[in-house]
């Protein structure tokens, strides 16, 4: 009995409990107060806060199966399609609010993540990555082709929202993404604490024991992938409602890369991350007009180089600083010998 | 342990999110000058996408406009400058990119690039309340109401096109239209246009095909045309090489079966140059330039002098040029761009405007109900490729009138 | 205390003609600890992969109690109550011991797509969870495993089979299966297991011990099963198994 | 089908075939999926297509320097980036997959940065056209089919007769064992990458005197080869020209009589049903699953 009263010292104080939510919504917050306050500046920063919102959804949106669980399924462009044109169709076809088209979409997403998930539940690696692609890109032709449904290359119309006799303007749609972005990111880092979110990162290491501990661990992969999916439908949502429009051309493959890489360069650790990364190609992309058309391609050197020498990310390369800094630090203080 | 992390990583978000709102706020310093002593013109062009390769010749044109007038001492005492953004024909892009003209000055709007892109741009143009000018865009949906108050096309729109071409076809004796469209948004909204008006007139369509815009082959898109047998084939791209590539395929498969295409052919020679020698022989696209008009050898002539390798005569050019030149009349009879909504109803008082294209008696007039400049479609010009896979002589069945 | 838990018979398994297993037959009472042993390539893990279900067999039928066990592991291990470790530690090495031990604690909050989904929901809602913490760490202080804050991939390969034992243990098998579980181990970490392992056997686990240390496994297991080339060639109490022929003519070579 | 249409599929089938070819070998070589391999045929075939275009360069060398320019950066690809990443993690798949998707995604940008994002025209090696009943033939198509069947063919012998031939294979099934047995896996993993880089070059640049090149093609052909090694498999050399012409005749045949949408329909749900129902691709293979 003797042995037991270390470890009984630190009961009551484990990460899972310790973790320091409030410091963490905080910072989030003041994080979104800036992006509020750029956004109030030129109109078209609206467009770009939204948009940096929209990519955050996305990247969020792929946090869970691809960052936490390990799979390579790609087809986003479909689900940000879709909640874009849900909230399109209903908007005018039914000329309900476009708001009915976030719920609808999230569902209808969510419900295309689950039938491809199960068709390619036994996939995994480049296969899977291939065939998503595959996916994706038909799903991009149906846009172009089913000009009865989608309204075909030219796309439909989204209408500004509206709820109980009031139309939401740019600057309110502006503010409700960037809310929705603070409350997302805040529920996945919690997310990732919790019990849920520790057997889906286990299963991306040892799927072995996820199945042998009685979990079943396609079922683990295809819900994480339905609440991805509902995430990034929601992107597509705001996306549209903003743009005013849902087109194909905004539902590219690229859109895919992007997904891709916004968690990588911002780091893995947490879903902040894939925010950072989002801030990051729009400000590449749209910001800097020294870089003009090879915006993306500094991205994309940015992608590689991230990859290969930060594999943490940039979040990740604040350990590394803080380190060298406090060494620096307690180098100079014995002595004063570093001067 | 943790909670340092914890804490370092909201340090972290707060100094990148401090850093954000820093070069927020830098930004709203420079740029804008609302009332400055320059009149801005802002144009919104396409340097990497689909509508890069005509909206350059655009450029170029309205370029030289701005300086002609700066030379003879600008509008309203004052000089014009251009601001520009590219938005790629990524319709995603166009409305912000048109906010950010404006915020950074910009008075008029001009929009080159394709037609999608105007389409998306509209609402802004309405927003905010600032006059917008789509110089080489020929679609009707651009001007379509609602919210059109304050946006503009040259044309003749694609309606009108459609019916040269209807008009053209019905007197050459054919009957069973065959139509090849590329798959970009600008051009899909002008095949029912163009198709419409045709059939309108009493051609049947037995064939309509779609090609990718980056297609690798159209063997199979030919195949369906050839096997519904028609006797007329209309062409729709944005040129280039899937221009390029169908034209050649038609002129092996086909030969003997009259075509038709757009502006785009005529105006690009690095088009020209991808087509199979003979391959583009006889084909009648729908120009804009006649020799005959002789303010176009005039503008012609200026061009030529400015060089370069997109100084060649194309109706880009010329309505880039003119619709500077219908800005600068409605500044100067409004006074200058301080009255935005002046502006644009003197912009609506132009008539009789003699555009530097079209045939010789081709003129432009606006009104509130009339958003296309053409007064009929004698702004068109239909002209026949020759052997030499250059435009030639206009077609000698039909010429549109006014 | 004789009620028989886990039963495999007839059960064979081969690799492109290569037969690892051949006509296996096993029995694994409640409250026993069943000792599996043999030399390398005998069959030993593939025997445990194949009633845990990680390969499927060829032939034979692994019943728990009366109902044969199918499908995928996970729906075995819920069945049988089974909880295994691996020859190889399966852990994620990026993340600490604590959450490597916490998965054995939560199998019942995802045993349907919906309950899945709905923790999920409940775990960004609440991501803490003090009552598993609580057991987590009375469980590492029974195993002697200190600091559960630390990453997996500082471990020695002892404390990571200390740290699979836990995960197993946590899970409150009805059947425990060990693969190789003292390899490499500090005696400290062979004791708090020992130590364990007769506290869940008193409340009527079955656990089966596959270890190359015959020494430790007979002097815990309450019988010893030998295999070779595929097949069982002895099953009896240790000492008998320890003294006989079979024993010699696997480990030392010919007879006498 | 009309003959005519039968002249399109052998070519884009040899097209996609060599491109499939190139899969195979980094898949034998290094267990990779080398995705980057399309770009790699697009970036060869715009430098070609550039210099000939806006700077007058005879097409011999422009082709042969962009060629050449595949080879070393597909050896590039592996030396500074996938190889790096294999050893830090240990060999997993996922950040291997995720490298090569940057390295697609950083080719197409800096093609399109260095090139232009307009589409450039292709110049044939041999300009004749040949009647032949119904259909045309180019000379261009000649030179694809003969090139592709000289690639297959050379690489087959090299498998079978060569050292370095012989020791891909076992580098592929099992790298560890491959290198306790003493064989030079590096050095095998970069000839794999550079043969792949080589037959993708010359892939992009014959193909593109067909429909022209710009910086996206290289991800449609991508997916092209990709669809060659899943229908075809890797069971044997010649699998994946059997792959990219079935792919072709669908792709083809679909378009002819159905239009231009249910190509990309089709191509999904064949692999798709080639995934469900015949992983391994029509030769006996090994697709992990």
């Amino acid at each position: 009995m003797t042995t037991r009263t270390t470890p009984v010292a630190a009961r009551g104080t484990s990460p899972l409990a310790r973790h320091r939510w409030a410091v963490e919504a905080v910072a989030a917050a003041v994080f979104a107060l800036a992006l509020v306050a750029y956004g109030s500046g030129a109109s078209f920063r609206q467009d770009y806060v939204v948009l940096i919102c929209t990519y955050s959804l996305l990247a969020l949106g792929m946090y869970i199966p691809y960052i936490m669980s390990g799979s390579l399924s790609l087809a986003y462009n479909a689900y940000l399609g879709i909640g874009a044109y849900a909230c399109g169709l209903i908007s005018t076809r039914a000329g309900w609010s476009s708001l009915w088209g976030v719920p609808i979409g999230i569902v209808l997403s969510a419900a295309i993540a689950v039938v491809l998930g199960l068709a390619t539940r036994r996939l995994t690696g480049f296969y899977l990555a291939g065939v998503t692609l595959l996916f994706a890109v038909a799903f991009q032709v149906f846009l172009l082709d089913r000009v009865s449904l989608t309204g075909g290359p030219v796309g439909m119309p989204v209408r500004r929202p509206h709820a109980f006799g009031y139309t939401f303007t740019r600057y309110d749609i502006m503010i409700g993404a960037v809310v929705l972005v603070w409350i997302v990111g805040l529920l996945l880092s919690r997310l990732r604490q919790s019990p849920f979110g520790v057997v889906v990162r286990l299963r991306k290491d040892v799927p072995q024991v996820v199945e042998s501990s009685g979990i079943s661990s396609g079922t683990i992969g295809v819900v994480s992938l339905a609440v991805g999916a509902a995430i990034g439908s929601v992107g597509g949502s705001l996306f549209g409602m903003m743009g005013g429009v849902a087109q194909p051309e905004s539902f590219g493959l690229h859109i895919i890369f992007l997904a891709i890489f916004m968690p990588l360069l911002g780091g893995q650790r947490s879903p902040w991350g894939a925010v950072i990364g989002a801030v990051l190609v729009v400000v590449f992309t749209f910001e800097l007009h020294i870089l003009s058309d090879a915006g993306t391609l500094f991205f994309a050197i940015a992608i590689l180089l991230v990859l290969r020498f930060a594999p943490l990310g940039l979040l990740g390369l604040g350990t590394p600083l803080l380190r060298l800094l406090t060494r620096l630090r307690m180098g100079r203080t014995p002595g004063g010998e570093g001067s | 342990m943790k909670s340092l992390q914890t804490f370092r990583r909201a340090a972290v978000i707060t100094v990148a999110a401090l850093a954000l709102a820093a070069c927020g706020s830098d930004d709203e310093k420079s740029g804008s000058d609302p009332g400055g002593d320059t009149i801005v013109l802002g144009m919104v062009t396409d340097t990497s996408g689909g509508a890069a390769g005509y909206a350059s010749y655009t450029s170029v044109a309205i370029d030289l406009a701005i300086k002609e007038i700066n030379a003879a001492g600008g509008l309203a005492g004052k000089q014009v400058s251009l601001i520009t953004e590219s938005d790629g024909s990524d319709t995603t892009q166009t409305p912000t990119l048109t906010r950010r003209l404006i915020e950074n000055g910009a008075d008029v709007i001009l929009l080159n690039s394709g037609s999608a892109s105007a389409i998306a741009a509209k609402g802004v143009c309405v927003e905010e309340k600032i006059l917008c000018v789509a110089p080489t865009n020929l679609s009707a949906d651009i001007i379509k109401p609602p919210d059109n108050d304050n946006i503009y096309i040259l044309g003749p729109t694609s309606a009108g096109i459609g019916e040269s071409f209807a008009a053209g076809m019905k007197k050459a004796g054919y009957s069973k239209l065959a139509v090849i469209a590329d798959d970009v948004p600008t051009i899909q909204g002008y095949v029912p246009v163009l198709v419409g008006a045709i059939t309108g007139a009493g051609l049947t369509s037995v064939a309509e095909e779609k090609v990718p815009a980056d297609a690798a082959d159209v063997s199979a898109q030919i195949a369906r045309v050839k096997e519904a047998a028609p006797d007329v084939i209309l062409v729709m791209s944005l040129g280039g090489q899937t221009e390029a590539l169908v034209q050649n395929a038609l002129h092996q498969q086909l030969p003997d079966v009259q075509r038709f295409s757009l502006a785009s052919i005529g105006n690009q020679p690095t088009t020209w140059a991808l087509a199979d020698p003979g391959a583009l022989e006889g084909l009648v696209y729908a120009g804009s330039i006649d020799p005959g008009n002789p303010r176009t050898t005039e503008f012609a002539a200026k061009l030529a002098a400015v060089g370069g390798d997109k100084s060649a005569l194309t109706a880009y050019g010329t309505q880039g040029y003119d619709s500077v030149y219908l800005v600068a009349e409605a500044i100067k009879k409004a006074g200058g761009v301080a009255d935005k909504s002046k502006l644009n109803e003197t912009f609506q008082q132009i008539s009789g405007y003699q555009a530097h294209y079209g045939q010789s008696d081709f003129t432009m007039s606006f009104g509130p109900d009339k958003h296309v400049g053409s007064d009929g479609n004698c702004g068109l010009v239909l002209a026949q490729f020759g052997a030499d896979n250059k435009p030639g002589a206009p077609w000698s069945v039909y010429q549109p009138t006014c | 205390m004789d009620e028989i838990l886990l039963s495999c018979s007839n059960v064979s398994k081969s690799y492109g003609g290569v037969a690892a297993v051949r006509a296996v037959g096993l029995e694994l009472r409640a409250g026993e600890i069943l000792g599996l042993i043999g030399p390398n390539g005998a069959g030993k893990t593939t025997l445990v992969d194949v009633i845990t279900g990680q390969q499927t067999a060829d032939t034979g039928v692994i019943r728990i109690g009366t109902v044969s066990l199918t499908g995928p592991p996970s729906r075995r291990a819920r069945l049988a109550g089974f909880a295994r470790t691996f020859q190889h530690p399966q852990l994620a090495l990026d993340m600490t011991v604590r959450e490597n031990i916490l998965i054995g604690a939560v199998p019942d909050r995802f045993s349907s797509p919906w309950r899945v989904l709905a923790s999920a929901f409940s775990g960004a809602a609440r991501p803490a969870t003090p009552e598993i913490d609580d057991r987590i760490t009375d469980l590492a202080a029974e195993l002697n495993i200190s600091a559960l804050d630390r990453m997996c991939a500082d471990l020695t390969l002892g404390e990571q089979r200390l740290v699979e034992v836990a995960r197993a243990l946590l899970r409150g098998p009805t059947v425990l299966l060990l693969d190789e579980p003292f390899a490499g181990g500090d005696p400290r970490g062979v004791e708090g297991m020992i130590h364990a392992l007769t506290r869940i056997v008193e409340r009527g686990c079955g656990v089966l011990v596959v270890d190359h240390n015959v020494d430790i496994v007979a002097s815990l297991v309450d019988r010893l099963v030998l295999m070779d080339q595929g097949q069982v060639v002895f099953d009896g109490l240790p000492t008998a198994a320890m003294a006989s022929q079979e024993m010699r003519t696997v480990y030392f070579g010919s007879g006498t | 089908m009309p003959v005519q249409l039968w002249v399109s599929v052998v070519e884009l089938g040899c097209f996609a075939g060599l491109i499939a070819l190139g899969f195979f070998l980094v898949l034998r070589g290094a267990d990779v999926f080398m995705f980057a391999l399309g770009p790699l045929a697009m970036f060869g075939a715009m430098f070609g297509a550039f210099q000939v275009s806006r700077n007058g360069w005879p097409l011999p060398i422009a082709a042969l320097i962009g060629v050449a320019i595949a080879v070393a950066l597909s050896g590039l690809t592996e030396l500074l980036i996938v190889r790096p990443i294999h050893r830090r993690t240990g060999g997993q798949e996922n950040p291997s997959i995720v490298a090569i998707v940057a390295i697609l995604f950083a080719l197409e940008q800096l093609a399109g940065t260095l090139f232009g994002r307009t589409p450039l025209p292709g110049t044939p090696f041999w300009s004749a056209q040949f009647r032949w009943g119904e259909a045309v033939i180019s000379g261009q198509s000649i030179v694809l089919v003969a090139v592709t069947v000289l690639a297959f063919a050379g690489v087959a012998l090299w498998l079978r007769r060569s050292a370095n031939g012989r020791m891909l294979r076992a580098v592929g099934d099992n790298e560890h064992a491959a290198r306790t047995l003493g064989v030079p896996v590096d050095r095998i993993r970069l000839i794999a990458f550079c043969l792949a880089g080589l037959l993708a070059g010359v892939a992009g640049s014959l193909f593109a005197a067909k429909a022209g090149v710009s910086f996206t093609s290289g991800l449609q052909w991508t997916l092209v080869g990709f669809l060659a090694v899943i229908v075809g498999g890797l069971g044997n050399v010649w699998a994946p020209l059997v792959g990219a012409v079935l792919v072709a005749t669908l792709q083809t045949w679909s378009v002819f009589e159905f239009g231009h949408a249910m190509r990309d329909y089709l191509t999904f749900a064949v692999a798709f049903l080639f995934f469900a129902f015949r992983p391994k691709g029509i030769f006996q293979t090994k697709v992990r699953i």
